[in-house]
């Protein structure tokens, strides 16, 4: 066991937290699941764009440091650390570029990865139905061939797309086979907002921001990816106007590669519940100098702050297996179960501090109402 | 031996379910969000009906109820998610001014006050100045039942000499505000005074109570409902395994509860010792069955009950805003410790 | 609601404490459910049948005092609260005696019930097999008609029969119609353990006494019920030898009513739980006065103590509908799902009170060991 | 930066896996309840193997491992549920005599010591004297770590300067005693004496944190093989969602356990200044995640879990009592809470 980092990685963790101590918006920025906070957000993903730090982990080709896993993670670490902006960016940047990574052809990742991370498109994710809820697989919208215009036509409704009302793209399961059962027959489709036929109407979440959408698409016009054949100009063209990701019929391993990554390592780096905690523990602590903090609910403030400690540790280890090229197994949804919980029970010790002053719209109630949305996203625990 | 409601209870109860029913549905407490916190039609008819001076004497214009006949009626109140201070005002409240009937030099502002309640203006009782009071923007007046430095003391306050800073609420029908009296009457003193602000602070909480039980049950309801016709993998949702159990577990808490709320009710209106450990038994169940069966909707519901176009969020919030106002779990548990000769003076 | 009890039942509380003060047994009795605590069990039996404290809601006939149900719970709440002991009959009294006084024939009524208020008859429950576990539809045991006899031959195994090896009869179902699918062809036999081809075998149970037995069935004749036209000492020889309860082939429907008071109130008497939670609260107090309870641990006790009065008062409700012929309908599970977690609720507060001496082989362990059967025992929660 | 075991130390652990297998299965833990409490064929070949010399340094005729290297040893221990005091013995008091090798006077019988525990004696440590101390009759001496009315002070003691009261455990296979000493060497004071109690309690609840992890890994393997096996309603029993969230949930918190014990582990190892408070959580999370364990595996079970002739009982006995041996989690809770600076003195 060696718990010590190299100096490169002290070096990226220097550089990190000075810019990040330079940078970070200070008032916090409003929620970016609101119109205004979304145009500040936008701003703070370009600013991290420019100074390299929206994807460290992506090639400098498409604007990452070629960062490793471990260097990933100190950057989450001291990201959250230093209250920076929740990423508006990262459903595209979290749940759909490790499938274009995947099964993009390199046009599709030449073309979506740089606008991706400089923050030009920005994806939501169109999973959900509204008779299909989190069973990906009953997904009953669906797309037509159209032979003569070469692509296909897209019909159907998607809804709970976080920040729908806000984003340029969505990405989607579709059904390009309707005979095919449940999980066969569908098709992975990347879809411009701006296309003829797509409306999108937000929404208002638990906390109160317009942070849900309804995605309809009225007979969308999707083309077949280009060929690589095609003029590089031409090619872009036509990607700007969407395309299929991995092969026709096949959307439903792509898709299971992308929640994976929802569930797995990816969405959710311990350093977010590690600030969290440090939040917590200074909350109670305050409360405890003015002489309101009783046993029982300092040692649930205990066990938050442990099980915070206990998901650093485990990342850890998971990161270790990963670097070292041992799959995590079944044990990969361990880590969303656990954390999903873990942050709603540290929202809920930090609400016990409170107490009569718990149900005020504060940061805390805030992101308590986003914590239990945790379970809820990316299939019940 | 007898547990359970007079046939006349029940009657009042029904009367006043379907009296809500009509007049507070969902809408109109999305309607009170944008509002005043207030639902005007139901609280008018209520006044009408004579449950805002059901615990008036009688010789003052109420009902001349008791603890008894008004907690069925809160529960209601909660299961519609009633914003307005029924249980505050017309529970907590009217007890102490029928209270004040008997103390000497208060008798006549008690009286006035009592058929002013009975009538639909809101007296709220402040019994802890530093929590916020929930829609303290509409109070006709402050029932200050806060000890002052020479002693207990109970204050009535005018609306005027009141001063509010106002608060946002998860619960956007609550309108809570800080609240500090600049002037007021004095109508209680000494063991008089600690009395009534003893029993405020317990009528308080029990009102919350009844009122968490109301949302609780409905909260399930709502839930059984929608696990019943929602459909996912080609079954309904709500013959999953992990469903039923998570529901099941809540009801469980719910049923436990409502016993608690009955019994305390029962004690204070009867005037046992053991009222106010009574009390504090029923809210601190209350406000964890509450969560309990917040928590499970909100699981069962999925992504829909994380939507404010959905109904589940009205009663969702009220029930964590009233399972931590007057008393939290913590504070009461810390109260039956006391109770119960527990000092857990041992921090090893 | 009116919690004041009347003259009669006061009085009747009275003579309860009394007889209760001069006769429990001090030191307390071994436990029942090993062959020397088992005698000493059967005594005690005998002296509260003698004083007609056995069965106190059953008719005078057979034993009881006609007492009502709030009668019936004015006893339990000072059986328990005297630390009187743990019954051995229950099985017989609570779970085969309502399916005899709903289904028994008179003369059923008769022969069985005053014998079994008179711990004469010592009955176990036959309801698990090897392979069946809880659920009771999957019975392989068989019963084949034997014309000739005039009766049946029963072939099979039952086993977790509590106190099996110390009893005298055992009651459950064979399948009597192999055709017929699950909870159908099922009839509930009466069958004394002395009968040719029975064998007993008793085995451990988790708190080490040797309280579970397995019942093998090898062609075990059970002869028909009487005729009534029949002479009742012939009769009685008959039903010595033993029975059918209700109809051929309707067992299912006897056994259901059965479990449903295993499950509903019959079985377990909030007095039970008060008791329990009363000696914790006493534990508590003298960890306190030695300054070894702390304020978590102390409300895990309050917790604890507030729900076993949470269940005394939902059983009050429940009574109060039951004497008003309301049927407490699909509730009645709850109260055998709320019992069996408190019970481990107590148990484990209790044994969080004794910190580093929670292992040693006391009664808070013992109950421990047996509050977590509750759970499990009458189907899982 | 690497959070996993080196090859070395994976070879070190699966060499030990199957000695134990070898050596321990359950029918020898079931011989260990009827005769003395120990499996000595086990016990034998550790000693042969070198493990309960593992933390002896080299000069004195051990391996000179570390913590590191142990700690994955001790959870092969519980794994198999063998009651020999390798935690106690072989690790803490190893260590602790380690420790004493540096003591001026105490060189010489330290190292008798350490060599006596390396081929096979037993030598347990007291750290809390009115703490049963399991196994306590077949110790070769006691290392009595209890601050004398002088101040701190190390005490070695030979069995027959012991008194020892024994008493019975639910697992059978723990002989527990407690533990007075009449006489013995003074081998540590002041300063030296403090750090070798506090270290010794640190690796007590460690050791006992390590062996729960094994348990709590062996008792879910059996439930999630009996649940396979085990049909109910015609389809096997794991089947039911029910089993399986329950199951899940229990392994979770094990999978999240064994980090902190790994950590824990470490810190001892590297001299880390939060090394205790990594026992705490260490120690904390292995109890709950132990007994809920346990709970998930009778309750999958059923019936059968319940009787001794199955061999669940045997884990979840010992679980039981580790749970509660050396810190149960509301001590390790108040450690913590003092570690991070909160007092909790408020009792509102």
């Amino acid at each position: 066991m060696d718990l010590t980092w190299s100096d490169k990685e002290s070096a990226f963790r220097d550089e990190c937290r000075t810019w990040l101590e330079a940078n970070v918006p200070d008032p916090a920025l409003p929620s970016g699941d609101t119109r205004e906070g979304f145009a500040a957000h936008l701003e703070w993903e370009h600013r991290l764009h420019e100074a390299r730090w929206a994807v460290v982990s992506w090639p400098e080709a498409y604007g990452g440091r070629d960062a490793s896993l471990w260097e990933w993670l100190i950057f989450e670490e001291e990201y959250y650390r230093a209250g920076a902006p929740q990423r508006v960016t990262q459903n595209g940047i979290f749940l759909l570029a490790p499938s274009i990574f995947e099964f993009g052809t390199p046009a599709q990742q030449d073309h979506y990865l740089p606008r991706m991370s400089a923050a030009e498109d920005l994806w939501c994710q169109g999973w959900s139905e509204p008779n299909a809820g989190s069973d990906l697989a009953a997904v009953s919208s669906r797309a037509v061939r159209d032979d003569d215009a070469g692509g296909w036509r897209l019909t159907g409704q998607k809804t709970w797309t976080t920040r729908g009302a806000f984003c340029t793209h969505v990405f989607g399961l579709f059904r390009t086979d309707g005979e095919a059962e449940r999980h066969r027959g569908l098709t992975y489709f990347l879809v411009p907002l701006d296309a003829d036929g797509v409306t999108v109407r937000g929404f208002g979440r638990l906390d109160g921001d317009e942070g849900f959408a309804e995605v309809f698409c009225d007979d969308v016009f999707v083309p077949d990816n280009p060929a690589d054949s095609l003029d590089p100009a031409e090619a872009a063209a036509t990607m700007h106007r969407g395309g299929i990701l991995g092969e026709v019929h096949q959307g439903w391993g792509v898709a299971m590669a992308t929640t994976t990554s929802e569930r797995g390592l990816t969405l959710r780096s311990p350093g977010r519940f590690q600030a969290t905690a440090s939040r917590l523990l200074d909350l109670a602590r305050s409360c405890d100098e003015s002489g309101r903090l009783g046993e029982a609910l300092a040692d649930r403030v205990v066990d938050a702050w442990v099980d915070a400690e206990a998901y650093a540790l485990y990342t850890l280890g998971d990161v270790t297996g990963i670097v070292e090229g041992r799959s995590p197994g079944a044990k990969s949804s361990f880590n969303k179960i656990f954390w999903s919980e873990l942050d709603v029970r540290l929202h809920e010790a930090a609400l016990d501090l409170l107490g009569p002053d718990a149900e005020l719209d504060g940061p805390w109630m805030k992101g308590y109402e986003f914590a239990l949305s945790g379970p809820i996203y990316a299939g019940t625990n | 031996m007898r547990f359970e409601l007079t046939d006349d209870q029940v009657d009042f109860r029904d009367a006043v379910r379907g009296l809500l029913a009509d007049r507070c549905g969902p809408e109109a407490v999305r309607a009170a969000w944008d509002g005043d916190g207030r639902v005007r039609p139901a609280w008018d008819a209520l006044a009408e009906m004579g449950v805002l001076g059901a615990l008036v004497p009688e010789a003052a214009g109420g009902l001349g109820r008791d603890d008894e006949d008004v907690i069925p009626l809160l529960v209601e109140c909660g299961r519609v998610a009633l914003p307005d201070p029924v249980g505050p005002s017309a529970y907590a409240a009217a007890t102490a001014l029928g209270s004040l009937l008997e103390v000497p030099g208060a008798a006549e502002v008690a009286a006035a006050w009592s058929e002013r309640v009975a009538a639909g203006d809101v007296v709220l009782p402040v019994v802890d100045p530093s929590a916020p009071v929930a829609g303290a923007g509409t109070a006709a007046a402050i029932l200050w039942c806060v000890p002052s430095a020479a002693g207990p003391q109970v204050l009535l306050a005018d609306a005027d000499a009141v001063e509010l800073e106002s608060l946002d609420s998860v619960d956007g029908a609550r309108r809570p505000a800080r609240v500090s009296v600049l002037g007021g009457e004095v109508v209680a003193e000494g063991d008089a005074a600690a009395g009534i602000a003893a029993a405020t602070a317990d009528r308080l909480a029990l009102g919350a109570a009844a009122e968490l039980v109301g949302l609780s049950e409905r909260m399930l309801e709502l839930t059984v409902g929608y696990v019943g016709e929602r459909k996912q993998f080609g079954v309904p949702v709500g013959s999953f395994q992990a469903v039923k159990h998570q529901l099941a577990d809540a009801a469980l808490a719910v049923a436990f509860a409502g016993p608690l709320v009955s019994m305390a009710a029962h004690s204070l209106a009867t005037g046992d010792a053991d009222a106010s450990r009574h009390v504090s038994m029923a809210k601190l169940r209350a406000s964890t069955a509450a969560r309990h069966a917040a928590g499970a909707a909100l699981q069962c519901h999925g992504a829909i009950g994380y939507t404010v176009e959905y109904d589940l969020h009205l009663f969702m919030k009220r029930a964590w805003a009233l399972s931590y106002e007057h008393g939290d779990p913590d504070a009461h548990r810390s109260r039956l410790r006391a109770s119960l000769g527990l000092t857990g003076s041992s921090t090893n």
